[in-house]
């Protein structure tokens, strides 16, 4: 257990403790929300950023495997999407809770909300191609194509779409989130809460690919 | 055009392992085997359309060494998995490809090629989906030499193909035998005895 | 005030989901490194 | 390299006008929807002041999801009918996907040559400014027709039915989708070009972004 590689999850498991416990203590209650709803930014925003994180990485595995055509670059891409759609699916999740408090609907079509929708359909889309095609070495290089084209189309889905505002009912609703000020003691938790999000994510991600490598090991050992 | 150790892989299952060779003009070279031996699949990645799991397929061309996507235009290639357009006639195909390649389509030249194969002349005109299995047979043979490929690869040229149609395939591999590298993969007894050198692929 | 009591409430919920998710992921890393070691 | 380009539109433009698949597949998918659509809504039922907006939104839907299902046959037809393969052997890459990608615009083109006419008609939907939607239509097209070939590539070559191609393309495509409807609505409220402008130039560097992209990706999922 002296292993520097155990201490390090140790540390990383103390960490978000820490910061759980930060989130709803140390950090004062925001001014001009209801009640304590202003703690989710602590686990809403990591969440989001980690999501963004893990697609970028599944580009940079994806470009990798078109050049190198290496399984294990695959699994990689494979791995930093399915992480990506989970904390993409916990950030929609916490960020209509949060909805659900301020404004009384759990969606109200928030152009933050569209933009995280639809990244949730472009990654779900992106397994759906994995799972049609039966071959593996053909299903890395569509998968991977396929990320390139959802990473290229992302900055118009977090830049042009908010901007050009769109909405059924046309008063447009004050958005909260993005004017809060934050006092010093909100920015120490939400940075602690960023690394440790991060730090949780490439724990997940080494996970699983580890996991893929043994995989692909024990396939190609089969045939020798 | 060489290959060493030529291996492919699909999933767990494995079609071909350590296969080696060349292809000179001069040389018609018959690669057999039973159904499943991965004789398909071993002319697919010569044509440069599979990438092998392992091993290496090298072009030298007057010792320079083309690229896999390099060598692509230099092939002539028949298969089963292979079709012409059917909405388009025998002639409008020649003429789809032969553009493709970038050389001027002639008509007469075209309608010599189609005849030459055995197709005649008042079916040039008609859509290739009226054709029977025979005549589509020819007109892909007919695409596979349009461009006087430096290779040729035929994958059981001769199936749907009666007496006569056979004979056509003879005198295309005579033909080219001198000036072209000539693999053929087949089980046909007729067809074997072109080669001059043979790979026996076993299951 | 009894506001501020509920927020202990919500507070250790989230400590226990969190601390199920480590041991979770620690006892996945122990069984990868079996594997890993076995091969 | 054009040569060879307008080769192969000219076989898809021979092609198609003789089988006429595509085009029937297009155009009676618009016009059921498009007639459903003015039956069940009608003009009258839309409060004055949503008109310009929701007529727009419903008229993009309309060509959108016509679009979706016409647009993959350029490349599914190759590999059903195993004409795939010669082609690959007889052609560029580069002009392969320029002649599909033009076809598939010309496909675009005629629907809405078609179908927006008739559109107008039956909502009764004044458009104020005529040569802004025309300019919105016509980007929107190039850029449409861009997403919509390369993922047609891409799914021509796994073994999802056509109901892939819809599940991979409505993501990708929904923030171009958003973009047209606000250039549409803009280009009905007011006659002068300049209101559609911001519009335009989301939708020429979506359609550029995924052009660069394609070009890039293409020879990857057409060559193995």
């Amino acid at each position: 257990m002296t292993d520097k590689r155990w201490l390090l999850k140790w540390l990383l498991g103390v960490w978000l403790a820490v910061v759980v416990l930060g989130a709803f203590f140390y950090a004062p209650t925001a001014r001009g929300f209801k009640g304590e709803s202003a703690r989710i930014v602590f686990f809403h925003v990591p969440q989001a950023w980690v999501a963004v994180l893990a697609f970028c990485v599944n580009l940079i595995a994806s470009l990798r495997f078109l050049r190198t055509r290496d399984p294990i670059d695959d699994a990689r891409a494979a791995s930093a999407a399915g992480l990506g759609l989970l904390f993409s699916v916990l950030a929609t999740v916490t960020g209509s809770l949060f909805a659900k408090v301020m404004w009384g609907s759990f969606w109200n079509w928030d152009p933050r909300e569209v933009s995280i929708a639809i990244l949730l359909l472009i990654y779900a889309a992106y397994f759906a191609l994995r799972q049609a095609v039966p071959d593996e070495e053909r299903r890395g290089s569509l998968s991977a194509a396929y990320a390139v084209l959802a990473f290229v189309t992302m900055p118009f889905l977090v830049f042009v779409v908010p901007r050009i505002y769109w909405s059924l009912h046309p008063d447009t609703l004050l958005n909260a989130r993005g004017s809060i000020d934050m006092e010093s003691r909100m920015v120490q938790v939400l940075v602690a809460s960023l690394v440790g999000f991060t730090g949780l994510f490439s724990w997940l991600y080494t996970l699983s690919v580890r996991l893929a490598r043994i995989r692909l090991r024990r396939q190609q050992g089969v045939e020798g | 055009m060489s290959f060493e150790g030529v291996g492919k892989r699909f999933g767990a299952r494995t079609v071909l392992t350590g296969v080696n060779g060349v292809l000179r003009p001069g040389r018609v070279v018959v690669v057999t085997g039973p159904n499943g031996s991965g004789k398909s699949t071993l002319l697919n990645i010569l044509s440069g359309l599979i990438r092998p799991s392992r091993g290496s397929v090298r072009y030298l061309q007057d010792e320079v060494e083309l690229s896999r996507r390099g060598w692509l235009s230099k092939l002539g290639v028949v298969a089963p998995d292979m079709a012409v357009y059917e909405e388009l006639s025998a002639l409008e195909n020649l003429r789809f490809f032969t553009r493709l390649r970038g050389s001027k389509a002639d008509d007469v030249v075209l309608e010599g090629l189609l005849e030459s194969v055995g197709l005649a002349r008042r079916e040039h005109r008609r859509p290739v989906g009226a054709y029977s299995s025979g005549m589509k047979q020819r007109v892909k043979l007919a695409q596979a030499v349009l461009h006087e490929p430096a290779v040729l690869l035929l994958d059981e040229p001769s199936s749907n193909l009666d007496e006569a149609g056979h004979t056509v395939v003879g005198a295309l591999v005579a033909q080219f035998r001198e000036r072209a590298a000539v693999a053929v993969a087949t089980n046909d007894p007729r067809e074997t005895a072109w080669g001059d050198e043979e790979i026996r692929l076993a299951v | 005030m009894p506001q501020a009591d509920s927020i202990f409430w919500v507070a250790a919920v989230a400590v226990v989901i969190w601390a199920g998710v480590f041991f979770y992921c620690l006892h996945l890393d122990r069984k990868v490194r079996e594997l890993e070691e076995h091969e | 390299m054009l040569s060879e380009a307008m080769a192969v539109l000219g076989k898809e433009l021979t092609g198609e006008l003789r089988s006429r698949v595509a085009l029937n597949a297009i155009g009676l998918f618009a016009l059921t929807t498009l007639t459903a659509v003015a039956y069940q809504i009608g003009p009258y039922r839309i409060a004055a002041e949503d008109r310009p907006h929701l007529l727009a939104a419903l008229l993009w839907i309309i060509l959108f999801f016509a679009a979706t299902s016409g647009l993959a046959r350029v490349f599914v037809k190759e590999e059903d009918a195993h004409t795939a393969k010669t082609l690959r052997l007889a052609a560029r890459p580069e002009a392969v996907l320029l002649g599909k990608l033009l076809f598939n615009l010309l496909l675009l083109v005629a629907l809405e040559v078609f179908i927006v006419p008739l559109y107008c008609v039956l909502m009764a939907y004044e458009v104020k400014g005529v040569a802004g939607l025309v300019l919105v239509l016509a980007l929107g097209s190039l850029a449409l027709a861009a997403v919509a070939t390369i993922v047609a590539a891409i799914i021509s070559r796994a073994s999802g039915s056509g109901t892939l191609f819809a599940v991979l393309t409505v993501p990708l495509a929904l923030p171009l989708l958003v973009i047209l409807i606000q250039g549409t609505r803009a280009a009905a409220e007011s006659p002068d070009v300049a209101a559609v402008w911001p519009a335009l130039r989301a939708i020429v560097s979506l359609a550029g972004v995924t052009l660069i992209a394609s070009a890039y990706l293409f020879p990857v999922v057409w060559h193995d």
